[in-house]
């Protein structure tokens, strides 16, 4: 099987991402979303929890989200993909369940 | 594909019941069933009529109010949740001994039950909270 | 009805936060449904099974007790994260024992909490249907 | 002295109601003055009287109401946070058009200048939130 | 009426909560009162003040023009703490600009946000009489 | 001035007590309530940031809000005060202004 883990929560306030990202297997995905998407930007106390990680694990994060806060395309961790709410549908349908790092 | 979505946060505060209803549309748009929306612990707070938000902010309530009428979303309250928080619909609000109710239209109130119903019943369950 | 593994991931510490309670009462409803069904204690979540808790001064309701239940309920799979407990300073001995009756062993009293690896509980995790997240 | 209270948070969901209550009812019997209690954010859904908790759990509303009688408390719901989530007393129902209200006794709806106020008065203020 | 040091302090990201969105409507309401004001923005509290804020694909409102508004209103102390900008990567080129017109020098337009360091915030917070936390 | 500091988040998940301690200058006081009762205890991976502190910080923890988490009082790192709700009135009456770290 194959899970997609979501993330709502800042990695520099909670640890919600750092433990998402251990309890995801190889071949499983993170999609951050709402404050979520800080734990995308590159050069953060926490980015290397991502970058460390990518390639075991398939990384996403929420466009909408992203410019929300500002956050310009430009400034994320190589290898996350941008997705929209579809993007977001198609991911669930795509793992066989998804679990909420609330 | 048939999903179903719970929502653990009330209006506004959190983003969560924005984000469900952002993914809710899209699978619908997208093709996809929805077999039910489960609002529990603060969600239930997005089933009432007596919110009046700023005009230039987005209207939770009825977005799903809407979203449910065009869609036929079956939108359930937990009872338990609803209970504690001052959510009812006229049946609990007799029930209760209350003088007024305030759900909005297309929510209804169930039980817990429902929630397992549709974690049996969809593909796909997704949880919206914080 | 089809049977489906149901997983309830509890990360959050009681009392602060409502969700512990809340997430109790949706697994024993679930308990009706014949489901496989399986809890997981992790991050915080490990503070909800703190044995001794008493929360008259703070005039809240005790619902540590209602745990116990959980072996009558047939929900005797609680998986407890190792590493969770290291990070706070606990062991199992500072967590109330949940057991319950095995039918398939003449009714043995079993313990119903396994603590696990992280591992172990991605592993868990990965082969759930269902995750309910609170 | 003179204290005011600040809650940011629900009832039940989060513990900042209850150990506000604790906080001000100790502070009260210590012989302490409060100014106000303000209520925002989330706060504001401290103050429905359509809550019917299980019953081998503390009523927060109640208490909340039952405290501001005991000692004549000035319990304030921002206009603004109550607006956004569904609480309202008759005036605001009529003023939004709405066919029912749900504040519960004791409190009163007021704008963002009472916590300003608060703040001025008071000797002390305290906020409980998430 | 006593005129008090004010300090609204800010600690969460926008829009993943309203906390940020309702601390400035505080903050504008406040504003008439007359008291000597300042904003602390540390933790993911900077997230508040990025520039290219764009909320029409998450349909919630955009209230980030709203603090451009807060030097009309007299609120031109606004400290950002230097440690929080560093641990996101951020720096004051990644936030919006916000300024004031100080009377007391032929209306010269001038910088609200003052960058300061951890200790500096501490000072801040130490010397205020009402603290306000969102 | 003194002020007083509560933190209401288990330090575990959150950064308050942390960011909390930071801010606190020599005299002010710090006070763990609710889930941030949990930063009182010994033997966590966060008791360090405590233990390092007391001195020029005072720590104090709400009593009945460790009690309904199950918390020994012996389990509580030295040097930390236990207070009541009239102690928490007391405190801040005592100290110029409190300061929440949600």
């Amino acid at each position: 099987m194959s899970q997609l883990h979501t993330v709502n929560k800042s990695p520099l306030d909670r640890n919600a991402l750092e433990s998402a990202i251990q309890h995801a297997t190889k071949g499983n995905a993170v999609l951050m979303i709402e404050d979520g998407v800080y734990g995308a930007m590159q050069g953060t106390q926490k980015s290397a929890i991502v970058s460390d990680a990518i390639g075991d694990i398939s990384f996403y994060v929420m466009g909408p989200d992203l410019k929300a806060r500002g956050i310009d395309e430009a400034r994320i961790i190589d290898g996350i993909k941008v997705v929209d709410y579809s993007g977001f549908v198609e991911l669930v349908a795509k793992h066989d369940a998804t679990q909420s790092w609330l | 594909m048939k999903f179903s979505v719970m929502i653990s946060e009330g209006p506004y505060t959190h983003q969560a019941s924005d984000t469900a209803y952002n993914f809710t549309k899209a699978a619908l748009e997208n093709g996809h069933e929805c077999f039910r929306v489960f609002f529990y612990h603060d969600g239930v707070n997005n089933g009432t009529r007596l919110a009046t938000p700023p005009t230039d902010d987005r209207n939770i309530v009825n977005r799903w109010s809407e979203l449910a009428e065009a869609h036929k979303l079956d939108m359930v309250l937990c009872v338990a949740a609803a209970q504690r928080r001052g959510i009812a619909d006229a049946d609990e609000a007799r029930r209760n001994g209350k003088d007024a109710d305030n759900i909005a239209p297309g929510f209804r109130i169930s039980g817990l039950g429902q929630l397992i119903e549709a974690g049996i019943q969809s593909d796909r369950l997704v949880t919206f909270g914080d | 009805m089809s049977t489906k593994k149901f997983l309830y991931v509890n990360r959050k510490a009681p009392y602060g936060t409502i969700y512990a309670l809340e997430s109790l009462e949706v697994v024993l409803i679930g308990a009706a449904f014949e489901q496989d069904v399986s809890l997981a204690f992790l991050d915080d979540g490990v503070y909800q099974l703190a044995k001794g808790q008493s929360t008259e001064e703070v005039g809240m309701k005790n619902f540590s007790p209602t745990y116990r239940a959980l072996g009558d309920y047939d929900v005797n799979k609680i998986y407890v994260e190792q590493e969770s407990l290291d990070a706070r300073g606990l062991t199992l001995d500072d967590l109330q024992p949940l057991t319950y009756e095995d039918e398939d062993d003449d009714w043995a009293e079993k313990d119903s909490i396994k603590v696990v690896s992280t591992a172990e509980m991605a592993e868990i995790m990965e082969q759930s249907d269902v995750v309910m997240s609170f």
